[in-house]
């Protein structure tokens, strides 16, 4: 069963430090209360891996303008100016993954393989700054560690109370991989929490048993 | 006809039912609106989506029914909602027949470079790179030349790489392009364009094609 | 859009060699009309990847009994003894996978990966045999190559014209994986096959794009 | 109470509520009956069910709501149903609390050997080499000696190795036995048995823990 939490105490679960999962492409995904509060409760020297970042305004971008951000990893931030910038400047660390491999680095982590090998990226800027060329059955590959985290984040659209989670339309993106892969999976549920079992065991998007935390926002749709 | 949508249209033909096909923003999106009636192609989106159709005024906004680009768009009949590991296992594995993606330059060993100017920001190829070692077919839809004239396709490029010899087909409003290992060679010449004036504007050798054609829009 | 056909149209697009992945745990999600039109069909010197076989009278070790396998990759064989009795004496070849590992091939090569990075299997015969030990990350790990099929076969319970298949209960297992890694992927369908559209986005197990051929069953059960 | 009513009902009391479980085939599969009343485990079958119950009369027989042993069971209200990638991600990924197994040779440095005795038959290990190398805990379930009469717990198993120095603890019919770097500890002992016993029966060097208690059933 997972443990249903206002906001506040979810988040003081978050350590400073943590490296923190964030689902949300552009943003839709990513669970607004939850970063709200953790801007309230300064989490500091955070690791913060999202496809985007998204803006200052919504996003986890919002976490690297309030200065509470040591390392941004993600696919792409071209709405994230402010992520290049802190970078140059030495103010904190900007790691780019292609985005498939960005989703499989997460998902091996969640489900205990040594990395991820693929083409994505050879013989460009990530090989180079972030990758690691191996030839393994006669072709080479981009050898990428798995990226586990402390914490996953995650908005979803309904949750029972045994934590099972369904997603809205593309909510899902890389939040299914997230909570297979954190040690603590704080999910900020959209619509009411359910009954055990009123999810069809077979709509299930990820099983209760890699959920912690259940944030309910009762309907009350919190977007930036 | 402008040069985007000669570029859309004749792309456009590209295509035969049962594709699947992913297309970038800008030009490539535009193909869409020209497949022809009977031609049923699987749309995907890197967030999530196999089957995109254009938006519906019918169905009320939704921050999560967009393409990667977070315009919205319906999912047509048959159409499945997938996960980011899904969706770039699509494009990976070499389940795409094609790519049609934008560039800034494309060379002549059919490597790719849209995703950075040298000394320009610094944002991230997001999914580019996976479309473009993963796809079956990497068409690039391109104006022939940059906005000060000079040639977008060169014998090498000199902005970071997207992707290493991974280019198929070129079109531009100028003409359409096939990378062959041999070089560059060119397939078609959009009407009222001559051979001779689709290679002064081309930075790389172009050979004629021994069946060059006019392109039907 | 899918074809869809009779069972003897869509095995005559087997060819003889073929390496062919089978869904099916215990013969439960292999598709018994398929293997059954295989046999009257002959094809041969298959290579045939399936879980675990199960006996030479309902699973694909109906094909291993007729001889029509030249070799057999699973990771259990318990219920069918003929095939290492068949590899002792040199007439087919057997090969052995973690299951993990099994299904994590397969989803390799669907997914256009260069393979997996297991712990699982390292210091046993599964090393000695069919493994390639590599240190990355500072760990040790079994590299194991992408199991690509000519052939997807696998049973469904509920499909609509796209293609779009939907599984009942235990009935998915290796089949997501399989439907991915295939050229051509076949697939016996239970129930009558529905319009197209008629399965809800968010429940489709399998999207049609990664199907070729539906055969209809319309609702005869067809276990051995 | 038989031997191995004893060693689930002992194995029962390791769990606490929430924990992921894997039991495998024959006793280890016992230790669901025992389960505190308000203890909530989440049961795993490799074949894609998390979230097993028992099997209910009052469902008709369907061969795809089995375990991964093709025994009839239910889903738990709350339960999923998971394709196998996702159920070895499980595995392998360190999201089972624990796997529950019988075994033919386990040894001091927690390696176990129970997927093929040498010149038997040949047949793979099925899951059995993920839950090893990914349980948090791997739980071995055995009696204490072979039918024969030998310790089934020896100083180096000499059968073909599941896995290599993963096993955690130990139980028998005789003894709560845990694994540690510097070898055996004998842990607890089964009512009316003595340390001296289970030491006789022990294939292996087995230190006496300094807490020895009787096993609590």
């Amino acid at each position: 069963m997972a443990n249903i939490m206002d906001v506040k105490s979810a988040v003081s679960l978050i350590k400073d430090g943590a490296v923190v999962l964030s689902g949300g492409f552009y943003g839709n995904g990513t669970p607004a209360a939850i970063v709200t509060e953790m801007i309230a409760q300064k989490k500091k020297d955070l690791t913060v891996a999202n496809n985007d970042g998204n803006t200052v305004e919504k996003g986890v971008g919002r976490l690297v303008a309030a200065g509470l951000v040591k390392k941004f990893i993600c696919t792409w931030c071209g709405r994230l100016p402010l992520a290049p910038e802190l970078a140059e400047k030495g103010e904190m660390e900007l790691e780019i993954n292609p985005q498939g491999t960005f989703v499989e680095r997460i998902r091996a982590a969640g489900f205990g393989l040594g990395g991820v090998l693929t083409p994505s990226g050879l013989n460009t800027m990530i090989e180079e700054k972030w990758g690691e060329r191996i030839t393994l059955n006669g072709k080479d590959w981009l050898y990428h560690t798995p990226l586990h985290g402390d914490v996953a984040i995650v908005e979803a659209d309904r949750a029972d109370a045994a934590g099972n989670l369904v997603f809205h339309l593309t909510q899902r993106a890389f939040s299914v991989a997230m909570c297979t892969a954190a040690d603590l999976v704080i999910v900020e549920v959209t619509k009411p929490i359910e009954p055990v079992g009123s999810i069809d065991p077979e709509h299930i998007h990820v099983p209760g048993m890699f959920v912690d935390v259940l944030v309910p926002m009762n309907g009350v749709m919190n977007y930036e | 006809m402008n040069s985007k949508e000669l570029i859309a249209r004749r792309i456009a033909k590209e295509f035969v039912s049962g594709n699947v096909v992913n297309l970038g923003a800008g030009v490539p999106q535009l193909v869409a609106n020209y497949l022809a009636k009977d031609v049923f192609v699987w749309l995907h989106a890197e967030n999530g989506i196999v089957g995109m159709g254009k938006a519906s005024p019918d169905l009320p906004p939704d921050r999560y029914r967009t393409d990667a680009g977070e315009m919205p768009v319906s999912i047509i009949p048959g159409g499945a909602v997938i996960d980011s590991a899904t969706s770039f296992g699509i494009i990976r594995g070499g389940h795409l027949d094609a790519t049609v993606l934008g560039t800034m330059q494309v060379d002549a060993e059919g490597s790719i470079a849209n995703w950075m100017v040298p000394g320009g920001k610094f944002a991230g190829p997001g999914g580019a790179m996976d479309l473009v070692s993963g796809a079956k077919r990497v068409i690039v839809a391109t104006e022939h030349c940059s906005k000060d004239g000079k040639p977008k396709i060169v014998e090498k490029c000199t902005f970071p790489l997207t992707g290493y010899g991974v280019v198929d087909s070129i079109f531009s409003e100028l003409a359409f392009i096939k990378i062959t290992k041999d070089g560059l060679v060119l397939m078609e010449t959009a009407p009222g364009v001559t051979a001779a004036e689709v290679i002064a504007k081309t930075g790389a050798p172009l050979a004629v094609g021994s069946d060059l054609r006019e392109m039907e829009i």
